[in-house]
């Protein structure tokens, strides 16, 4: 379609940063520090530029021409024994309304934690290349759309967090990076088992009209490319499709995470440095409900529709069991943390109801999510720099310390309990619009508004201990923010304000794809339901 | 004249604060003076105000402004049909008044904060504040949908969390603040939910369309029964604004924020916001929902009312005294009294702006001393401030020639109205004694704060006079609580310009038998006269209004004046010993002064509740769910020890057995056990050769 | 049987022969020496298969190259004036039978194929064919492959030079 | 006899790369071990152009022999350099003794 590959080029861009950083002499450290910052900046710019080049109009989903920036070459072809058939892998990139809103808080939340990362005080030079080799991990999840691209990217950006997690943590960070991997592990091979089963059972017809196996996820997403016999095939009676569909969801719901999957999230968090955290909440929390869009929804429609009352269930559950963990919670970055799984309830929700306003909900809610997520993260981290404790009783009364500061606070953490004129209002707005406007979900959805009034209870709550009443002798050195903090701090507010008070830059992104997928599921519900054994 | 400026205009009243909020809170710490800024902008603002106001009133009294964009499109929704989001504004006459108390109000607040605050730290931000509380009040009046007045009905949510938390050094501004932002979260869900059904039903939120839908005979889920439902779910919304029973319990705490913001947002604007909404709402209000309106203003006028007996702190006794007398504005759109309700609201507005501010006077004047307990004699020392207070009294009493005798008797007449209609007198019943207490009340505080002798020499001698900027507000809302600027005809009202050509009661879209009965017109009536159709009652409830004025009037005298009497035996004669009473209905006195023990029993019950079910959870997460995967991961732990040994043991022993009968493979194995590559190498290929033989056919 | 014939079992025998010196020599300048013999029975091989230019580059390569490096390896790594440079061996029994199996299976499965073999004339000299596909189709490998080799003599010479 | 064909250099080459492997298993020298490598290497570009050869390819095969043996020649530059350091560190280049990944 266009000449420049962005995508590759966005993808690989830190994979180059990290060679760049491994040849650089572990001394210099500005510099390492330098080409982290500089590499995920120009990211950004990428970002910004495709973002410019984006056509609205084009929807995406289950239609491979209207994907945009399409790159598909040839992989990986080798001819095998004859019932395997030809084992065919594409390099296919593209991106369409569901995850362009990602691609571009992937590169700004990297930006900004790369910023965050300037603190990092040992093994400077393995940090940064792990920080890169993760970025081109998690931009690549987003891009992908070949399975197999896509597993590789999942598994590719797994080992670096172990590492940064592991090696850079707290106290506790063997055992919280340990759990991380193997809790996300485990969901992989839940994913891997249910891409190898999908890649047997559905075929693409090659140019020359052979039919061969595919990893295509487009080509998956149609119930007319699957074989009589397949595993995984609507056309076979005794398909597995129900098995796969679970199996594939907890893959998911594991990075999402969802009720019972999270608690692998409080302690990663705990133990990660800020930066981490900030990558963790802001991006990769997002992979989970991504696959759940990208994945399950196109490719087993039917099985979706007869488990939307259960994904709202677990929605709703994440939202007020998130939030009633957050409220009891003694160590700071552990409530941001329960407040991340009430608000990943919202996007669970918001898909459940399979109507436009509730998806875009849900999509928004991601980007909002991540922002939002990231600046309480780091607020978290400016005051653990300078007090070394995260404990919310051994603060009180900041605000006369720290006022600009608490400034900020105040703008997230009212960003966070969906304050109009913020953009987490929106997207909580459109999610129980849409969730609502489901005869099936409704009564769900009236219970978990109930999240709206507990968040707005932990987050006020946490506001006062920390940052109202007297002040603590103890803190009355510690200073205002510094140039560093602002550069992270203020895009964030801004992008949050801009995106409360005028919506429409984000939703009419994804607006045509969110109206081709609502289609596009409704339309293959009567497919299915026509399909006689 | 030409009156399509006058959404411009309005653009300026919205956004001018909001422009102010920002470059006052910016320049704060560096700019010495900038809180200029935001007392330019709002006197900008109020000269605006009063040119729109009166454009409207004067010359387009029946003409309805709307402008509106599209905010968010949706485009063509698969399931739901073709979905936009707009904003926009719309003006008419309840619009054009409210925007002007609201906006003359502001502005002495800004005024008499000039003074009030003067030698605060944070002075400058506190102006800031007081603009984006204006913003946002400005957005709930000019709204024409229901989800932005939703986004501002928040935004004033945090507007008055800011500046009752404004001095957050003390725990229990901080508390009140938490408190008053969660409560009214609490009724917003409810408001919130009611938009769902809304939008679920209508796809729209404009309230326009909504009615037009409705009178077009589309009912939610097509039944009367979800229209009642919807109608008490946006009402729940007032009742977290306007602290009504059940949740009322935040204004008297919120009591700790400055003074002049509690004239200005907790008595005048802010909490009138709820009252507003019910009569934008009040054509899409079926009769069951107005009745349970009606219950909800009758209790929260009567429970305060019993409360307000018995405080001491000045600012207290005003706060139950605000929630008394929203309790009434709210029965009487209940009952129907559309009218009134609204009238009342203007009044009440700036009789209680002016009492906040004539005691935020006396407590400058103290030293911040707001027990009333500890004042006595002020009248000679603060001879303005107690004129005022004794005319913003008389109107809050309802004594006659004040405007709040206009708007008080319109309330109970309508109510007594309501009970010969229905047979329902309890709303009558619950208006006349609430407005004895209330004359008792107030005039206790009164007689307690400027009569007597001092209670506390010291703070008595160093009391003096408030200076002009606080002096000139009390002056101006106390001459504009008299009669006369709302009609010409000190005893009724209904002549008036206000009621006559302002304030009308819209036309409701309700179907027909789910109204009150009284409101359904005539239908010869309708047909006959052209001019009438927009009048929602009926021509039996105007006479009936009629009839009930006179008594209702007479009564209102007596019972006024018998508070006023009582509260002058009590405290000015000393013909009866307070002391006394107090011990002979001991329980009843402490029933009221520890509030009906709502704060208690909320705290023990939800508040406590709460916190006990998320540590219950927390523990849960992290003993029992937590647990889970730890245990899940010992048992690994557990089996793979025990692989490890029968991998020792059984495994190898075998393999040793194999050894035995086999030495080369034994041997192969065993070097196995060395860790070195060149065995692995050797195995390798020793597995590749058995690969081979079993595949391959030579 | 003609020259070509005979020449391949001469180099064959050469390769081979030369090839089970070097894994079975105990010193290690013998096997090294025996080395030099494979590498140029190979070289021999490719000529008969009509690839001139790899067989030179196979002579100047490996023979001038690679086993000169290794020459050094052994000179710098074993201490040539205390200790004989003798090396001892390991798993042998099972080894050989193993790769006997192994290379057993290997061979009989070549010969028991059949091998389609369409030989093409023989050119001249594949010189220019091979230039100008190296040029051309594989200019993008054979740059990396520089590339390759940059790094590898940096990664070399500083891993070497440490400590 | 059948006069010399495809089979027979592949033959070679299998005989070649069983001694390579053999060598790579049962040597303790690292050097050693390079050697059998290279003896595995040399195979396989027997193979590469014995197809080509046989194969009516083209020269594709002969360029890949080609690519082989400069790679063989940075593998044995970073190899050699390798056994150098281990022996620096360790006094001895037998593979055997060098357990650190045991630890």
């Amino acid at each position: 379609m266009q000449q420049v590959p962005f995508l590759s080029l966005i993808t690989f861009l830190p994979l180059f940063g990290m060679i760049i950083i491994l040849l650089l002499p572990k001394s210099n450290e500005k510099a390492i520090k330098s080409v982290s910052i500089i590499i995920t900046g120009i990211q950004v710019v990428l970002a910004g530029m495709i973002w410019s080049m984006y056509n609205y109009s084009l929807g995406g989903i289950n239609n491979q021409a209207t994907y945009q920036f399409v790159e598909k070459f040839r992989w990986i072809e080798i001819a095998t024994v004859s019932w395997l058939g030809t084992i065919k892998v594409d390099y296919f990139m593209g991106i369409d309304g569901l995850s362009a809103p990602l691609l571009f808080l992937t590169a700004l939340i990297s930006f900004i934690a790369a910023i965050s990362s300037w603190k990092i005080d040992h093994s400077l030079k393995g940090y940064h290349a792990m920080y890169l080799l993760l970025v081109t991990g998690m931009v690549g999840v987003f891009v992908s759309l070949d399975l197999f691209l896509f597993y590789i990217f999942w598994e590719l950006m797994l080992l670096p967090m172990y590492f940064l997690i592991g090696i850079w943590g707290g106290p506790r960070k063997e055992y919280a990076a340990i759990k991380f991997f193997i809790y996300t592990l485990f969901g992989s091979v839940f994913l891997l088992l249910v891409m190898i089963g999908l890649y047997l059972s559905a075929t693409e017809t090659l140019a020359n009209g052979t039919k061969v196996f595919t990893f295509n996820m487009i080509a998956l997403m149609d119930p007319q490319n699957y074989t009589q016999t397949g595993i995984l095939s609507p056309l076979n009676p005794n398909n597995l499709r129900f098995v796969a569909y679970i199996a594939m969801f907890v893959g998911f719901a594991i990075k999402i995470p969802m009720f019972p999957f999270h608690t692998w999230l409080p302690d990663a968090h705990v133990e990660a440095p800020t930066a981490i955290s900030v990558i963790l909440a802001g991006v990769l929390l997002k992979m989970g409900t991504y696959g759940i869009l990208r994945l399950n929804f196109p490719i087993f429609p039917e099985i979706t529709q007869q488990l939307v009352w259960w994904i709202a269930l677990f929605g709703a559950i994440n939202i007020i069991y998130g939030a009633l963990c957050a409220m009891a919670q003694k160590d700071f970055k552990k409530l941001i943390a329960y407040s991340s799984v009430s608000h990943m309830g919202f996007v669970m929700l918001g898909m459940a109801s399979l109507n436009t306003a509730g998806i875009s909900g849900a999509v928004f809610q991601m980007f909002n999510h991540g922002t939002i997520t990231a600046m309480l993260f780091l607020i978290v981290g400016v005051i653990y720099d300078r007090a070394h404790t995260r404990g919310l009783d051994d603060f009180g009364g900041l605000a006369v310390q720290m006022p600009i500061y608490t400034g900020f606070v105040s703008f997230a953490f009212f960003a966070a309990i969906g304050l109009p004129g913020l953009s987490g209002f929106i997207s909580e707005a459109f999610v129980f619009l849409g969730a609502f406007s489901n005869v099936q979900i409704r009564v769900i959805t009236v219970v978990s508004t109930l999240g709206i009034l507990l968040g707005a209870g932990y987050m006020l709550w946490t506001l006062q201990r920390v940052y109202l009443g007297k002040l603590n002798e103890k803190w009355n050195k510690l200073p205002d923010l510094d140039f560093r903090e602002y550069a992270m701090l203020v895009p964030l507010a801004v992008i949050i304000l801009i995106l409360g008070v005028y919506p429409s830059f984000m939703l009419d992104l994804m607006n045509s794809s969110v109206n081709t997928m609502v289609t596009f599921m409704a339309k293959s519900q009567t497919f299915f339901s026509s399909i006689q054994f | 004249m030409n009156g399509s400026n006058l959404i411009t205009l309005s653009l300026f009243i919205l956004f001018a604060p909001l422009v102010g909020f920002w470059f006052t809170l910016i320049l704060g710490k560096k700019v010495e003076k900038s809180y200029l800024i935001e007392i330019v902008i709002s006197t900008l603002v109020l000269l605006t105000t009063i040119y729109v106001t009166f454009t409207k009133l004067f010359y387009f009294p029946d003409t309805k402004f709307v402008s509106e964009f599209t905010w968010i499109n949706l485009g063509e929704m698969p399931l739901l049909g073709k979905v936009t989001v707009e904003l926009g504004m719309m003006i008419d006459n309840i619009t054009a008044l409210m925007l002007f108390v609201v906006a003359l109000i502001s502005s002495l607040v800004h005024y008499y904060s000039i003074e009030y605050m003067k030698g605060d730290k944070r002075y400058n931000r506190y102006f800031a504040f007081l603009g984006i509380f204006t913003f946002s009040m400005m957005g709930i009046v000019l709204t024409h949908n229901i989800l932005m007045m939703y986004i501002f009905w928040e935004l004033v949510g945090l507007s008055s969390y800011l500046l009752i938390g404004f001095w957050f050094e003390k725990d229990s501004a901080s508390d009140a603040s938490k408190k008053a932002f969660l409560v009214n979260r609490i009724g917003d869900l409810g408001m919130f939910a009611g938009i769902l059904l809304i939008f679920v039903n209508y796809h729209t939120f404009t309230f326009d369309k909504i009615f037009m839908a409705i009178g077009n005979g589309v009912l939610p889920f097509n039944s009367e029964f979800w229209l009642t439902i919807v109608g008490i779910l946006l009402f729940c919304g007032a009742i977290g604004k306007s602290a009504q029973f059940p949740l009322h319990v935040w204004l008297p705490d919120a009591m700790e924020g400055p003074t002049p913001v509690s004239a200005l947002i907790h008595a005048a604007t802010m909490v009138a916001a709820g009252v507003y909404l019910v009569a934008r709402i009040f054509p899409m209000m079926t009769g069951d929902a107005l009745l349970f309106v009606a219950v909800i203003g009758a209790l929260s006028a009567f429970i305060p009312a019993t409360i307000a007996l018995t405080q001491t702190d000045i600012k207290k006794v005003l706060a139950y005294s605000t929630i008394s007398q929203l309790g009434y504005m709210i029965m009487a759109l209940g009952v129907g009294s559309f009218a009134f309700g609204f009238f009342h609201l203007v009044t009440h507005a700036f009789f209680k702006a002016g009492l906040f501010l004539g005691a935020g006077s006396v407590i400058h004047a103290m030293h911040h001393e707001q027990d009333i307990m500890k004042m006595g004699g002020l009248r000679k020392k603060l001879p303005v401030t107690y004129y005022t207070f004794l005319i913003f009294c008389l109107a809050i009493s309802g004594v006659p020639l004040t405007s709040g005798f206009l708007t008080k008797d319109g309330i109970l007449a309508g109510t007594f109205a309501f009970g010969l209609l229905t047979g329902n007198s309890i709303f009558a019943i619950t208006g006349f004694f609430v407005a004895m207490l209330t004359a008792f009340y107030m005039f206790r505080i009164l007689i307690l704060t400027f009569h007597g002798k001092p209670q506390d020499e010291h703070k008595y001698e160093h009391a003096h006079e408030s200076p002009f900027l606080m002096i000139a507000p009390l002056v101006l809302l106390a001459i504009l609580s008299i009669f006369i600027f709302y009609t010409a005809n000190p005893f009724n009202a209904d002549s008036g310009w206000v009621l006559s050509n302002w304030i009308k009661t819209p036309a409701s879209v309700v179907p027909e038998h789910a109204r009150y009965s009284f409101m359904v017109p005539e239908k010869m009536q309708e047909a006959a006269v052209k001019t009438t159709e927009h009048i929602t009652h009926s021509e039996v409830y105007t006479e009936a209004l009629h009839h009930a004025h006179i008594p209702a009037v007479l009564l209102s005298l007596v019972l006024a004046g018998l508070g006023i009497l009582l509260a002058f035996a009590f405290y000015q004669w000393k013909k009866i010993d307070v002391d006394a009473l107090t011990l002979k209905v001991k329980p009843l006195y402490t029933f009221s002064l520890n509030k009906w023990y709502f704060d208690e029993f909320y705290h023990k019950t939800f508040v406590s509740g709460l916190l006990g079910i998320s540590n219950i959870l927390a523990w849960f997460d992290n003993y029992v769910v937590d647990g889970i995967v730890n245990g899940a991961a010992s048992v690994t732990r557990m089996l793979s020890r025990f692989s490890g040994v029968f991998d020792n043991y059984v495994v190898d022993g075998a393999v040793n057995l194999t050894a035995t009968f086999s030495g080369l493979i034994g041997l192969a194995f065993r070097k196995l056990q060395t860790g070195k590559v060149q065995a692995y190498v050797v195995l390798v290929v020793f597995s590749l050769v058995l690969l081979l033989l079993f595949f391959v056919k030579i | 049987m003609n020259l070509a014939d005979f020449l391949f079992y001469v180099f064959a025998v050469i390769t081979l022969v030369s090839a089970f010196f070097v894994v079975t020599f105990k010193n290690i300048i013998y096997s090294a020496f025996s080395l030099l013999l494979t590498f140029l029975g190979v070289a021999g091989i490719y000529v008969l298969l009509g690839a001139d230019f790899i067989a030179i580059v196979q002579v100047i390569v490996y023979v001038g190259g690679i086993l000169i490096l290794i020459l050094f390896g052994v000179m710098l790594t074993n201490k040539i004036q205390n200790v004989p440079i003798k090396t001892e061996a390991s798993f042998i029994i099972p080894a050989s039978i193993t790769i006997g199996a192994f290379g057993g299976i290997l061979v009989s499965t070549f010969i028991n194929t059949r091998w389609k073999s369409m030989p093409a004339e023989l050119a001249n000299s594949t010189l220019t064919d091979v230039g100008h596909l190296l040029m051309n189709e594989y200019i993008l490998i054979f740059e990396l492959l520089g590339i390759l080799l940059l790094v590898a003599l940096v990664g070399a010479a500083s891993i070497a030079r440490k400590q | 006899m059948t006069s010399i064909g495809l089979q027979h250099y592949l033959v070679v080459s299998s005989i070649l790369f069983s001694l390579g492997l053999f060598g790579i298993v049962t040597r303790k020298n690292a050097v050693m071990v390079l050697m059998g490598i290279e003896l595995i290497l040399n195979s396989a570009n027997i193979n590469f152009v014995a197809f080509a050869r046989y194969g009516n390819f083209g020269f594709d095969g002969q360029l890949i022999a080609l690519f082989v043996v400069i790679l063989a020649a940075a593998e044995a530059a970073v190899a050699l350099a390798i056994v150098l350091n281990i022996y620096k560190n360790f006094s001895t280049v037998n593979v055997d003794e060098i357990d650190k990944l045991k630890e």
